[in-house]
């Protein structure tokens, strides 16, 4: 049973960290339908930056609770600018084209950013300095969960429950909403749409970011190419709890964290990303919008 | 004379909403039958669910082609419906847009075709022959319509009301008998429209096909039906001549509201 | 404007083409013509840019020195990213370079794909950092050889420390999925199973580039393994090293030479204290090895990187070898090879038949206040 | 135009956080910094200069210069006569190397001309064609390994394989639209990618497997030279091959069923086109090419293993067709050799190769959303029948 609950508790952890990356994926694609292959860089960045401010301030010798508060905005705005500015150059000029060209502009903003911070920076891993301290009160349980665990999942929580608020009940969501159901309608009716995008993108790459800080002091190392690698477990996330839906992000993420983790468990880690696309297919056969999805409705 | 289109006690339903409830229809062989009612009273869903697209909740679809015999054609796949011989066009037009006028057409011939992957390939004489048959078809049906100027143009690059026409050239292609149009005179001006008044004329007089029509132009509706069925929530409220229609106290009130009928 | 464009294209193509073409001709025999390839870009780069610089070094001095038999020696630098199909286009470049002996590549599924090009034209190759065992046992590369010690000696190794040594009972051997950290494990695994003193507990990949490897970690610790033997590279083995830290473990870490890197210690931090690996036998006080490092710093202003010894060692051999044989004639060089020892960095060696080289050995390595230390 | 100033001093910051932060690399990488600014701030205006002649241009109505010169007889054969000639002679007048690289290319060609027949003519975006195209290549490498079959006998059983697994793949993804198909195709690939990575028993895991033959002529022992120019002539006749049967597929009544699908899938069932089929064929032809493609990698490269099959490799060959333009056939030779070619000769500028690869991404759909070889494949031989039939 302890095993149990701590392959379950692994999961949660590893959903969540799916989770933060998820949503900016299923944000960006229910407005414009894209696959944005990008986020993943735009992730990375986040963490890169971190780390780059963590590195700084280290030296000026702050204490870490303020680095990581101060680490952890200057990410996010450097974050959403990347995004923002991704989205004006490499997606905004395509908004009438083929969806396909769109998605390979996508792949080449990744190629781009991803041997961009490669020259910029370094190929190697880099360590990211866990600023998250451990809390005193978990030590009995410090074999089971870690606290960096626990801040991540809390994290995701609120990061979910401020973007659902953010949709559903503010004016801007308002307008997200209705530039998701049909564009040329939102734009008649006065929504600017160009604005509305760029606000998705600019939320999305947030989330990314804070997702990148806390990962990236969970794992403790990065390097130019993580974000591809969780960027493309992230969407299947996405796309497994129905892309486009906040909740379904987040859902398909557990899903996905908990497939991952007890297929390790029980049977191997060998095929542990088998079972994570085995189980994509599968709720796909039956649920072919994702579990949260809307079934798409033909209009005739 | 034995319908050619027998619809009895046909329902649909949607989650909770029940969009069509209890509808009968029937079209006999050489009618233009209208289906006419006031905005989302199910006639686009009620061609759905003939032509496959939704398969119905209760009720029987029966189709009788000239010359065989009768069957039940419900929630079995749109492509099936129209190799039996029912062809339909669409609300909003829905045309192949980067393909040509004439491959447009073409397509309807699609299942009136068998040339396989190596037909295809090896372009044997039958397969040579074929595709020679379908332009040839394709381009006379289009001199029918009165679209042969525009073979070669993109279907996107059509005036609205050509659009419109191609549609019923691309349906025709699959060789019905039956031919479904969903509101052909939408969008269309006064000229255009009384253009279209005699196309359907003739496409029924000459190629002796039957035609059941949804349509809100009433002036359309009224010289070109044999017969008119209207729908209201779903139900049918009224069927009969044009004239019958016309005085009808059920329609107008549907139409027009409470008020006219106090 | 388009048209110039692809005009402009179209020329820049043909001039790419008759340079590599007058290039190709150009090569007449006056010089000796050293191959080098390997991972020079891509994220193996850090794995192939040391051999590179081993080459340059070892070729200035020689060439400095008169060259071999007055004639220079030419370097020819090609990048073959490690993947195996650039791998052949690599080679047939150095091939109509006219290569007359190659110094690469750096991973084994390249090397193997290049090795077949190499072999029907006769050109020796020589790795200093393949380490996949059947490229010298099998006897399918007969122009193959390597200053590095094959997988199975690497796991013999970390077993029998592991059993012997530390005397742990229970051993959890995991792996990469890599060409390398795969093919480590199965010997590794191969060599418990023959050892009555111990038993394999949990035989396991991890999946490179996940976020966590908790599950996995979870899983070594039900398994109540004393000892974790893991085949890979330093990033996942930090990973796993850090996660089973923090969750309080003891186990054992035994890694294998891709994990004796600084970089590991920089990365793990405190929690990389311990940790065991393989790698050469320590080189600190050969006097070549001293030179080459120093010649290294001087002339690129940093510490080699990864192999940079061992790909030292293989110029070294390879030039010596020529000299010796005093043609560039496969035959001959291949008898040097095999006769003749050559002083390296990494000892003084000559090649047994497969290819392998003798002289060399590896060692254990444990991280001591933030250092590898060889421990005995 | 206002937007351009705020990109441009947001870009530069982090790069001015690098410098701070390696103070070690400050003058080196300062200056890259510099150098990277600047071409960010060329790239901006020659952007937006772009930008504002395509909305000029879209007035002025001028059909694009390839599809002129394909009209254009007199040009289009002596055009074609030439570059026939110049691919028959290639390999005795360039180097082995060149002509290696080139057989590559043409192995590009022909994926990329598969995938076509999937994504370009019916639309469905598949992100794990590379799983055909290991099917393929371990269909070579194990037969050739375990019973010493030789190239010609398993290149139609790689094919086969192809479709095989194509179909099997095809029937549970025949429900999903759009994007759920492309990352249900993107989890195959990695299953299959996955399963040869772990599957020692059967595949020799990751060390791959090595020693497969090379293409024989007549049982003749070859050098690698001959071998290279005689595998050079096989992909230049398969490639003929594939051009030849996709050319002749996408003008038949499977193709227009196919371009009709892509187009709109409602309409094209309402015309009698069966919706399930169309996309199992479409799915299946497709996969059929790869599985070639994989027996002629494994032959050109004589090994195999699992690390050439990943999902990159699956991205290039879509960038290939949406880059050369989608349904085209020209189009996608010339993103082929676009694509092949430029890395190769991409490789002075070594490490920024990958960046210049990303961006020419980027800038070739922005400023050519259709690809480099638009709207070509839409010229129907029809046209002069129609006309003649009048």
């Amino acid at each position: 049973m302890d095993y149990f609950l701590e392959l379950f508790l692994g999961g949660l952890t590893r959903g969540s960290i799916y989770a933060l990356i998820a949503l900016g994926y299923t944000m960006v694609y229910g407005i414009i339908e894209l696959i944005n292959f990008a986020h993943g860089e735009i992730y990375m960045i986040g963490a890169f930056t971190a780390l780059i401010v963590i590195s700084v301030l280290t030296m000026m010798g702050m204490n870490t609770l303020a680095i990581l508060v101060i680490a952890g905005v200057i990410a996010v705005i450097y974050s959403s600018a990347y995004g923002y500015t991704v989205e004006k150059i490499a997606y905004k000029p395509l908004r009438n084209a083929p969806r396909l060209s769109a998605l390979i502009s996508a792949i080449g903003m990744s190629l781009f950013l991803q041997n961009y911070v490669l020259l910029a920076q370094t190929s190697d891993f880099l360590p990211f300095p866990n600023l998250i301290p451990d809390f005193e009160f978990m030590e009995p349980y410090a074999h089971i969960i870690g606290s960096t665990d626990i801040v991540i999942v809390i994290t995701t929580a609120i990061v979910m429950i401020i973007l659902t608020f953010l949709i559903k009940f503010t004016r801007i969501g308002k307008a997200m909403r209705a530039t998701s159901q049909d564009k040329t309608m939102a734009m008649l009716t006065g929504v600017d749409v160009d604005r509305v995008i760029s606000v998705t993108f600019i939320v999305g790459s947030a989330t990314a970011a804070i997702g990148g800080v806390l990962i990236a002091s969970h794992v403790g190392m990065i390097n130019f190419y993580v974000g591809f690698i969780a960027g493309i477990k992230a969407f299947v996330a996405a796309v497994l709890g129905g892309i486009g839906s906040i909740p379904g992000a987040v859902l398909g993420s557990f899903v996905l964290g908990w497939t991952e983790s007890f297929a390790t468990g029980y049977i191997s880690s060998d095929y542990e990303d088998v079972f994570a696309f085995l189980i994509l297919v599968f709720i796909l056969i039956f649920r072919p919008a994702g579990i949260l999805g809307r079934s798409e409705r033909h209009r005739v | 004379m034995e319908p050619i289109l027998k619809v009895q006690n046909l329902s649909m339903d949607f989650g909770g909403l029940r969009a069509l409830n209890d509808l009968d229809l029937d079209v006999i062989s050489g009618e233009i039958v209208a289906l006419i009612g006031p905005n989302g009273a199910g006639k686009t869903t009620f061609f759905n669910c003939i032509t496959g697209i939704y398969p119905p909740t209760e009720g029987d679809i029966l189709i009788t082609p000239p010359g065989k015999k009768t069957k039940r054609i419900n929630g079995i796949k749109p492509n099936k419906v129209t190799e039996r011989g029912l062809a339909r066009t669409f609300q909003n037009i829905r045309l192949f847009p980067n393909m040509t006028v004439l491959e447009n057409v073409m397509i309807g011939h699609h299942c009136r075709m068998r040339a396989g992957i190596l037909g295809a390939i090896l372009k044997d004489r039958s397969t040579i022959k074929e595709e020679e048959r379908v332009v040839e078809n394709s381009y006379q049906i289009l001199e029918k319509i009165g679209l042969s100027d525009f073979v070669n143009e993109f279907a996107k690059n059509l005036p609205y009301g050509a659009q419109r026409r191609l549609e019923i050239a691309r349906a025709m292609a699959t060789d019905p008998f039956l031919l479904l149009l969903d509101e052909p005179a939408a969008g269309m001006n006064p000229h255009e429209t009384e253009d279209l008044d005699k196309l359907i004329k003739q496409i029924r007089d000459k190629e002796g096909i039957s035609i059941l029509l949804i349509e809100h132009d009433m002036k359309l509706v009224m010289s070109l039906s044999d017969r008119i069925f209207v729908v209201d929530y779903g139900k049918k409220i009224a069927q009969g001549t044009p004239a019958e229609i016309k005085n009808n106290k059920a329609v107008i009130k549907a139409y027009l509201g409470e008020d006219i009928d106090a | 404007m388009r048209k110039s464009i692809r005009k402009l294209f179209v020329t820049a193509v043909f001039i790419i083409f008759s340079v590599s073409m007058i290039t190709g001709a150009a090569c007449a025999a006056d010089t000796i013509k050293l191959g080098v390839a390997g991972a020079h870009s891509g994220d193996l780069a850090s794995y192939g840019i040391p051999s590179v610089k081993a080459a340059e070094l070892v070729v200035k001095d020689i060439n400095s020195r008169g060259g071999i038999d007055g004639k220079k020696v030419e370097l020819l630098v090609e990048d073959d990213v490690c993947k195996p199909e650039v791998a052949t286009n690599t080679a047939t470049k150095l091939l109509s370079q006219g290569v007359n002996v190659v110094m690469g590549h750096i991973c084994s599924g390249a090397t193997k794909a290049a090795l077949s090009i190499y072999k029907d034209a006769n050109i020796i190759c020589m790795s200093p950092s393949a380490t996949n065992p059947p490229l010298t046992q099998s006897g399918n590369y007969p122009n193959f050889y390597r200053t590095i010690a094959s997988d199975d000696a690497q796991a013999k190794l970390e077993v029998d420390y592991a059993l012997g040594v530390l005397k742990v009972k229970k051993i959890a051997v995991l792996h990469d999925k890599g060409d390398y950290g795969k093919g480590l494990a199965e010997f590794a695994k191969l060599f418990i199973g023959q050892d009555p003193r111990g038993e394999v507990v949990l035989f396991e990949g991890v999946t490179p580039g996940a976020v966590d490897y908790s599950a996995v970690v979870q899983k070594v610790k039900r398994s109540k393994a004393e000892a974790v033997i893991f085949g890979g590279y330093h990033p996942e083995a930090s990973k796993i090293v850090m996660q089973m830290r923090k969750k309080r473990m003891k186990t054992h870490f035994i890694s294998d030479d891709g994990v004796k890197d600084d970089t590991f210690i920089k990365v793990a931090g405190k929690y990389a204290e311990g940790v065991y690996a393989t790698g050469p036998k320590d080189t600190a006080k050969n006097p070549m090895a001293i030179a080459a490092k120093k010649a290294h710093q001087k002339e690129y202003g940093a510490d080699p990187g990864a192999f940079f010894l061992e790909a030292y060692a293989a110029t070294l051999a390879l030039l010596n070898a020529i000299d010796k044989a005093g043609s560039t004639d496969y035959k001959a060089i291949e008898k040097a090879l095999k006769t003749e020892y050559v002083e390296t960095p990494i000892g003084k060696i000559k090649f047994d038949d497969k290819g392998d080289a003798i002289g060399i050995g590896f060692s254990i390595y444990q991280v001591q206040n933030g250092v590898y230390v060889e421990v005995k | 135009m206002f937007l351009t100033f705020p990109i441009m001093v947001i870009r530069v910051n982090p790069i001015e956080k690098i410098i701070e932060w390696r103070w070690n690399n400050l003058i080196l990488v300062g200056a890259g910094s510099f150098l990277i600014s600047m071409v960010w701030r060329y790239m901006i205006e020659r952007k937006d200069y772009g930008t504002r002649k395509a909305e000029a241009g879209e007035k002025s109505d001028q059909p694009p210069l390839i599809q002129r010169v394909m009209k254009d007889k007199r040009i289009y054969t002596p055009f074609l006569i030439i570059v026939a000639l110049f691919a028959c002679i290639f390999p005795f007048v360039f180097s082995m190397y060149q002509t290696n690289i080139l057989i590559t290319a043409l192995i590009y060609v022909m994926l990329g001309l598969g995938l076509n027949i999937v994504v370009g003519l019916a639309g469905l975006l598949d992100l794990g064609y590379v799983a055909f195209y290991a099917v393929g290549a371990y269909t070579y490498a194990l037969l050739n390994y375990h019973f010493g079959l030789t190239f010609w006998m398993v290149l139609p059983i790689g094919a086969g394989m192809g479709t095989l697994f194509g179909i099997l793949l095809g029937f549970p993804v025949l429900r999903l639209r759009g994007d759920y198909l492309a990352i249900v195709t993107l989890g195959f690939g990695e299953i299959i990618r996955l399963i040869l990575e772990n599957w020692n028993e059967f595949s020799f895991g990751p060390s791959g497997i090595a020693q497969i033959s090379r293409p024989s002529f007549l049982g003749m022992d070859m050098s690698v030279h001959g071998a290279i120019i005689y595998m050079y002539y096989i992909m230049i006749a398969l490639c003929l091959f594939t051009i030849f049967f996709v050319n002749r597929l996408q003008d038949s009544r499977i193709g227009r069923a196919w371009i009709a699908l892509r187009e709109d899938e409602t309409a094209c069932q309402a015309m009698g086109i069966d919706k399930a089929k169309t996309k199992l064929t479409a799915f299946a032809l497709g996969a059929t090419w790869a599985g070639m493609g994989g027996v002629l990698f494994a032959a050109k490269t004589t090994f195999v293993n699992p690390a050439s099959f990943t999902i990159w490799e699956s991205i290039i060959i879509l960038c290939i067709v949406v880059l050369g333009g989608m349904g085209s056939i020209v189009g996608v030779i010339v993103g082929a050799l676009i694509l092949i070619l430029l890395p190769e000769y991409l490789r002075a500028f070594s490490e920024y190769r990958m960046l210049a690869f990303g961006i020419l991404l980027v800038i070739t759909m922005v400023f050519r959303p259709g690809g480099i070889v638009s709207d070509v494949r839409r010229i129907y031989q029809f046209k002069g029948t129609a006309e003649t039939k009048s």
